[in-house]
């Protein structure tokens, strides 16, 4: 008997069907993979079995008894747990605190803490997720984030555990390192249901997966009995065609980056001396784990944060203390690499975040009048070209799915046309349908002339689109390859601090 | 020159940021549910008028307390019904709050006791002054700390309750939860609009406890409008303190004894108009040295250094 | 609130009369005596009396033009605030008549009745000065605003008169509303050695009342007989006839005799008093006071109404 | 089209409100024994009852529009101005003062005061913003202690060295402008004066910014996001003074238009008792700051305190019950629910449409 069964489940948004008749089981032991396009309902359907959203149609059953969630609270207790897209973890609070919360050890109303510690280091150690429970979230990467994220629900008691896309943020070795964590927990019994996009993950970890598409459910198979190609297939109903070819060509130096540096308030700094150029018709990737000063390089950069030493050009002219405007005039473009801090407001209506940077450009903005009516048709072009499930241009953009707010922000920057472009993460959380008009579009603007810098945590993305690839560690470039000799293993090496036996070559 | 702070004038502090304490922890208690509630100042007149009517029916002095809490705590939960079930602007109906508090006890004056402006009864009994056994007995402290009415010693005590209630507490560190993040909070099952409206009621209680010091602490009767501004005090003492139980306590003090502090100089010959505005202009210079300004007060979500 | 829209319709014979006060009753005992006198006066003479209370400075004016578009026949008003609009609605109104009791408005169609408050004060600050066994007397005043030195002003002249070493301490509340923070510097001048400390805060005083009760000291109220409340602490009262100015001014409309131009009440004209002095009180003298403190004050006023002692107008 | 029912739907929602807040309001009445239907009726009276007092409600809507532009406006750009009153005092005493003791013509002296309103309480509330940019002190409380630090200056100013001493000198109060500089009123008699005409002016240029223009979208764009705004080159720093100023600015006519065409002179207190501040506040909120949103809000509060003088002339019923039922109607305005019910109806309504 499966351990878990949702039957015919239907989720409405007003007329809207987020889910429509979706059938899925879990059995014990199994690692149940769920894949689909941005805004086909996988986290709706996990919203609706954690008792977040109540089901507007279809029955979930536990161990064939039917349960009926009001709340977490419902779920929790039937030993449901799940690791939300947006991780839900206070910032201002330990790990400890983070893990417990809801489940404290208590004496007499008294919150033990030191228990709750052991509590969290037992958990922590019996399935070899580490964690430090004394310190704030607020001063964990990313990936120690996940992690406490998943001790959370197993401290919960979780036996079904949801995963909702856990490995975007990740680099690729917190990603080996979770895919391990999931089979080990599969072995010791309990069910997991993950959410990603990434189809090699998926043949590598699940047992069973199911493909979602519009809403619906278009099939589940055993790992053994399908491949990538079809699932992708499945997923974006249609085949998928190969990145443009790399047209050789060659430019100016267009962005110049030399020797700057970031103090940050820690002791080290953020940015050590960093040297390098990116030129017209090239795509630079930079790789490194993240937190690793890459963020703050792209911020320098783009005039978010200010350097100390050092000076940037862009296209001849010295942008090192100009505002974010002058950059952005002097022909600089930036997919940001959070998009709902950085990236958009989740408040204003889709046309609005659209919008930036277009109020300056004297097509739009005439004589401080905004033009909508031309640019609305701009915007129409966009949706069609990148395929944006966006519904109302006056809807707030917070309701947009991730990937196609994703889509959205890459359609805005590409279309300033400007010479360089910053991506970062220019494909996280995207389905791959979506990635490949990304990658597509990135390529194209590549071979029109355009310089590219490129960070991404993702190596394979950064391997097919490079150029050449930085390798960032600690605030300093420590390695630099061509796109053609790089490998996964020697990208790895330099990120992880260490070097290459054979020389590395340096540019001119 | 004279000096500036004596016995009587230290006591006279203590008694009279006792209500501005009382509030300021209830506005305290909303704000760390993630509510920012600007109507102290109704909620504590009613408390002030609801005390003097138990005490005048039941002659009852801990009853007239209780109704004076109960009151404000219906008012409270009026506010955390508009806000929270019907997405009502917090601000527009902590207003509406005010004008309420203020309009209702007027109009009940009337109909209750059919006398304007204010009800005095030689014969009704106030709080008593409670005498603190050691520290009487000490020459200077016991004279400012001792002899005071009940609830300023439970203002003191509060705070320093509210302190081991959000950090040592299981409750307090959920409560705590929902105002830092409250979809997580709802995610591991915490029931956010069940301690909003805890809050709330809370806030309510001690507002009213607040307005009992006034109308049975401070004097023995009501008139109209004699919160007089307070619950704005109340307000950026909260904020002041980082709506931290201890900050509170401490920024309630030091708005007191600037209070003091401008009583005191009213005598020598400055316009009366700026000694009244020591207490504000002080308040703001204290802000340029707090260390830590921005916390999560993003009460409105309108703060805009974030 | 007597209502009075339906005898408009009725074509009652009745005259009537609108008294617009410029704030809401309550606060100020002296609106509410107003309120008293017109009423009582509209009973005894058979005239229609509608009180109209301003929630605020605006709403003064619109109160006027409305009385004087719903054709009252007299409109009275009161106090400073009310002048500027009264200056404007009177004359754009000659025909109509007005008028305003506490200031003057120099127009032919406005009755002005005025009180020489300092007068009073100056028999209260004698009075302290004479009682005082600790040379040091206070008075706690609702706000320090130039129409308070009719109080602290005259208070301070008679007491110097009486008593030069005595000490003079003033404390403003910042409100007419607060009576916690009254009581508090009451509270604080009785600390400092004041053994009498007047009251001079509206609402304010009942606080001021409370801390000479608790503390022992010697305390006054304002405008009617405030011994009443607590005749052991509470042993004189500034008295101002309110009610009898309004009275007066519905009697003389009433009888036909209303006449434009100043009338000033002081001392002389019985208009402003201190109880036992101008006035009995139904409590009995305070020893604080004592008869022979009272008869010397009594003899201070024969001056002031002879003209042998002048009493400075603190607003000239 | 579209756009227009959609404001029409915007006002359903009111009226639900004022209608539950009047039926509560009954129970209020029914306690005093007053009559409903009188009450009602000398409230409407009171409000728009005839010219006098339609033009009496929407000069007292005059300063609480502008006031309420001000804040919704700073609010538009994120930032919370709570300081109205302070602003409004400050630029009711700095044009009343310039109006005074500036030298030269009438016209200098006119569009000095104006200017000098609009500078005082522009500069009073960027005191806040710069304070907030530089020295990161909360604008929420700093702009409430400024408040009282205005009023108590203002008092100052006007009880000691610029009192009116001339007359009865009992006031504080400034002397009275000379007539040359009153505003003009819209009609003879009425208290309308030409300072509404200016703030239902500025309502439109703002609805007009706010929709059209690039600095608007500027300002909202701060407001929903200051990360986004400044990713996208938008100079925050700049944006945020700048509405700090503005909403100031609004705040300080506000007071200057009160004092040129209503009092006539700075009068210590009379611009804070009525809580225009407070009033204006709500009335930006309720209308979700949008500017033509605001003007229905502002000539609402209004008309609910005009409709109370009504209400207090001509019934039985107290004051305070009046102020009761203005609270009650206001937290009924203020809830969302009634207009997601009405949508719901709607929506049903257009399904029911389909299947025919
Ligand atoms: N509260 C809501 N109101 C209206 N529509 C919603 C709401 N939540 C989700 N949707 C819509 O439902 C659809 C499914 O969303 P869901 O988040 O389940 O997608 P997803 O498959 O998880 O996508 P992604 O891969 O981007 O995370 C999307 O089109 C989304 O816009
Ligand atoms: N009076 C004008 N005439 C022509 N173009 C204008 C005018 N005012 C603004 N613009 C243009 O409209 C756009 C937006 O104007 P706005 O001043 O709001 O933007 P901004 O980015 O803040 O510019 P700045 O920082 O230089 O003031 C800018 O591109 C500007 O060049
Ligand atoms: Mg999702
Ligand atoms: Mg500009």
């Amino acid at each position: 008997m499966p351990r878990l069964e949702m039957k015919n489940m239907t989720k409405r948004y007003g007329n809207f069907e987020a889910n429509s008749d979706v059938s899925f089981t879990l059995n014990p032991g199994e690692v149940h993979a769920i894949v689909g396009e941005n805004g086909a309902g996988k986290t709706t359907l996990m919203r609706m079995l954690y008792g977040l959203e109540q089901p507007s149609a279809g029955t979930i059953l536990l161990d064939g008894k039917k349960v009926d969630f009001k709340s977490p609270l419902d779920a929790l207790s039937h030993g449901i747990g799940m690791v939300h897209q947006h991780f839900m973890l206070i910032p201002n609070l330990t790990v400890t605190e983070n893990i417990v919360i809801g489940r404290e050890p208590k004496k007499a109303g008294f919150f033990n803490r030191k228990k709750a510690a052991e509590l969290v280091s037992e958990v922590s150690n019996n399935f070899g997720i580490p964690v430090r429970p004394t310190v704030k979230v607020s001063e964990c990467s990313v990936g120690e984030q996940q992690r406490i994220e998943i001790v959370k629900v197993l401290y919960q008691g979780a036996d079904i555990i949801i995963l909702d896309e856990p490995t975007a943020v990740l680099t690729p070795l917190e990603v080996k390192e979770l895919l391990k964590t999931i089979r080990f927990l599969a072995e010791k019994g309990k069910s997991i249901i993950l959410i990603t996009h990434k189809l090699h993950e998926v043949m590598e970890v699940a047992d069973r997966v199911t493909v979602l598409r519009g809403g619906k459910v278009t099939g589940t198979f055993q790992i053994a009995d399908t491949n990538a190609d079809e699932l992708a297939k499945r997923m974006v109903g249609r085949d998928l065609v190969q990145l443009k070819d790399r047209k050789q060509t060659v430019g100016n130096e267009f962005l110049k980056v030399q020797g700057i540096t970031v103090q940050g308030k820690s002791e080290k700094p953020l940015l050590d001396g960093i040297t390098f150029s990116v030129s017209e018709g090239e795509i630079v990737g930079i790789a490194g784990v993240s937190g690793n000063g890459q963020s703050e390089l792209l911020q320098a950069i783009s005039g978010l944060i200010e350097v100390e030493q050092g000076r940037i050009e862009l296209g001849g002219t010295e942008i090192t203390l100009s505002s974010v405007k002058y950059r952005r005039e002097a022909g600089l473009a930036h997919i940001p690499e959070d998009r709902y801090l950085w990236g958009a407001a989740k408040e204003a209506s889709v046309e609005e975040n659209a919008f930036m940077g277009y109020h300056r450009n004297p097509v739009f903005s005439k004589k401080n009048w905004l033009l909508k009516r031309d640019f609305q048709q701009i915007v129409k072009k966009w949706i069609g070209k990148y395929s944006i499930k966006a519904g109302d241009l006056n809807n707030n953009a917070g309701n947009l799915s991730g990937g196609n707010l994703q889509k959205l922000i890459v359609a805005r920057e590409l279309g300033h046309e400007t010479p360089f472009l910053i991506a970062a993460e220019p494909t996280r959380g995207v389905d791959i349908g979506a990635m490949e008009v990304i990658h597509d579009a990135l390529m194209e603007k590549r071979n029109e002339g355009g310089a590219i810098l490129l960070v991404s945590s993702e190596l394979t993305e950064i391997m097919t689109l490079s150029d050449r690839i930085l390798v960032m560690y600690e605030g300093r470039v420590v390695g630099e390859l061509s796109g053609k000799e790089a490998t996964e293993e020697k990208l790895s090496i330099l990120m992880a601090g260490g070097t290459l036996n054979e020389s590395i070559e340096t540019t001119a | 020159m004279e000096q500036l702070f004596d016995v009587s004038l230290l006591s006279s502090t203590i008694r009279m940021v006792a209500p501005i304490l009382l509030a300021a922890l209830g506005g305290m208690l909303c704000t760390r549910v993630g509510i920012f509630n600007v109507g102290l100042e109704g909620l504590i007149i009613t408390g002030a008028f609801t005390a003097v009517v138990g005490n005048y029916y039941t002659h009852n002095l801990i009853l007239a307390v209780l109704m004076a809490a109960a009151s404000s705590v219906l008012l409270s939960l009026l506010f955390g019904f508009m806000t929270i079930k019907m997405k009502a602007n917090e601000i527009v109906v902590g207003v509406a709050i005010n004008f309420l508090g203020l309009g209702l006890t007027t109009f009940f004056l009337r109909t209750i006791f059919h006398v304007k402006g204010a009800y005095y009864n030689k014969d009704m009994e106030g709080l008593p002054h409670w005498k603190i056994p050691v520290i009487d007995k000490i020459p200077f402290f016991g004279d400012v700390f001792s002899g005071h009415s009940p609830l300023v010693y439970l203002a003191i005590i509060l705070a320093i309750l509210f302190y081991i209630f959000f950090y040592k507490t299981v409750a307090g560190f959920r409560m705590l939860a929902v105002g830092f993040n409250a979809a997580a909070s709802k995610t591991v099952g915490i029931k956010v609009q069940t301690w909003q409206y805890l809050a709330i009621a809370l806030c309510g209680a001690l507002c009213g406890l607040a307005g009992a010091q006034l109308s049975l602490g401070q004097v023995t009767m009501f008139s109209e409008g004699m919160s007089s501004g307070r619950g704005f005090i109340a307000l950026v003492a909260m904020m002041l303190g980082q709506s931290h139980p201890i900050g509170v306590l401490a920024s309630s003090l030091l708005f007191g004894l600037m209070d003091a502090l401008s009583t005191r100089l009213q005598g020598l010959s400055v316009p009366t108009q700026f000694t009244m505005m020591i207490p504000f202009v002080l308040t703001l210079l204290a802000m340029f040295f707090l260390k830590d300004k921005g916390v999560d007060q993003n009460q409105s979500g309108q703060q805009s250094s974030r | 609130n007597s209502s009075s829209s339906k005898s408009k319709e009725k074509g009652s014979e009745k005259k009537r009369v609108a008294l617009i006060l410029p704030e809401k009753i309550g606060v100020n005992p002296f609106f509410q005596q107003m309120d008293e006198g017109a009423k009582k006066a509209g009973k005894e003479f058979n005239v229609d009396v509608k009180t109209i209370e301003s929630t605020d400075q605006a709403a003064i004016e619109q109160n006027l033009r409305t009385a004087v578009a719903e054709n009252y026949d007299l409109i009275i008003t009161s106090s400073f605030e009310s002048e500027d609009a009264l200056k404007k609605v009177a004359t754009e109104n000659p025909n109509k008549q007005f008028a305003i009791i506490d200031t003057t408005v120099d127009l032919p169609n406005v009755r002005s009745v005025t009180f020489r408050e300092q007068e009073a004060a100056y028999l209260l600050g004698a009075a302290a000065g004479l009682a005082t066994k600790t040379n040091k007397v206070g008075m706690v005043v609702a706000i320090d605003a130039p129409l308070m030195k009719k109080w602290t002003g005259g208070f301070q002249e008679g007491l110097k008169a009486t008593n030069p070493k005595a000490q003079f301490l003033v404390n403003y509340v910042g409100s007419f509303t607060d009576p916690a923070k009254a009581k508090e510097l009451a509270l604080l001048q009785a600390s400092k050695g004041a053994d009498f400390v007047a009251g001079a805060s509206a609402v304010g005083d009942l606080g001021v009342f409370e801390a000479a009760k608790e503390k022992g000291f010697f305390t006054s109220g304002q405008d009617v007989d405030r011994t009443e409340v607590d005749p052991k602490h509470v042993v004189l009262s500034q008295l101002k006839g309110t009610d009898a100015a309004a009275y007066e001014t519905i009697k003389d409309f009433a009888k036909g005799s209303y006449k434009a131009g100043v009338v000033s009440y002081g001392l002389k004209e019985d208009g402003v008093g201190l109880t036992y002095v101008t006035k009995e009180s139904k409590s009995p003298l305070n020893p604080f006071v004592g008869q022979a403190n009272i008869d010397k004050v009594k003899a201070i006023k024969d001056d002031i109404i002879s003209g042998k002692v002048t009493v400075t107008d603190p607003l000239k | 089209m579209n756009r227009l029912r959609q404001q029409l739907n915007a006002l359903i929602q009111p009226i639900l409100a004022i209608v539950l807040g009047l039926i509560v309001g009954m129970a209020a009445i029914q306690i005093v024994h007053g009559s409903i239907i009188q009450t009602y009726t000398e409230m409407w009276n009171g409000a728009f009852g005839n010219f006098y007092f339609v033009t009496s409600t929407l000069a007292r809507a005059t300063p609480i529009l502008l006031i309420a532009l001000g804040v919704g406006f700073a609010f538009r750009a994120g930032v919370f101005n709570l300081g109205a009153e302070g602003q409004l005092v400050f630029g009711g005493i700095a044009a009343a003062l310039t109006a005074l003791y500036l030298p030269g013509p009438f016209v200098v002296k006119m569009i000095g005061a104006l200017l000098a309103g609009i500078m005082a309480g522009g500069v009073w509330s960027l005191l806040a913003g710069w304070m907030e940019l530089k020295f990161k002190v909360q604008l929420v409380i700093s702009t409430l202690l400024l408040n009282y630090i205005a009023t108590y200056f203002a008092s100052y100013l006007v009880s000691k060295p610029f009192q009116d001493r001339t007359g009865s000198a009992a006031l504080a109060q400034t002397k009275m402008l000379d007539a040359h500089l009153w505003l003009p009123k819209l009609f003879a008699g009425m208290p309308l004066h030409l300072g509404f005409v200016f703030a239902i002016l500025f309502a439109l240029v703002l609805y007009i910014c706010f929709r059209f223009t690039s600095t608007g979208y500027q300002i909202s764009m701060l407001g929903k996001n200051p990360f986004f705004a400044s990713y996208g080159g938008i100079h925050k720093q700049k944006i945020m003074l700048l509405s700090m100023f503005i909403s100031g600015a609004l705040s300080g006519l506000a007071g200057t238009f009160e004092i040129m065409g209503t009092h006539y002179r700075f009068i210590d207190g009379a611009l804070t008792a009525p809580s225009y501040a407070w009033t204006g506040l709500m009335a930006a909120l309720l209308a979700n700051s949008n500017p033509i949103g605001t003007i229905f809000t502002s000539i609402l509060l209004a008309a609910l305190q005009t409709g109370a003088m009504g209400v207090e002339r001509n019934t039985d019923v107290p004051l305070e019950i009046s102020s009761v039922i203005q609270a009650v109607i206001i937290l009924f305005i203020s809830a969302k629910f009634a207009f997601k019910g009405f949508k719901v109806i709607k929506k049903r309504r257009k399904a029911d449409g389909a299947a025919v």
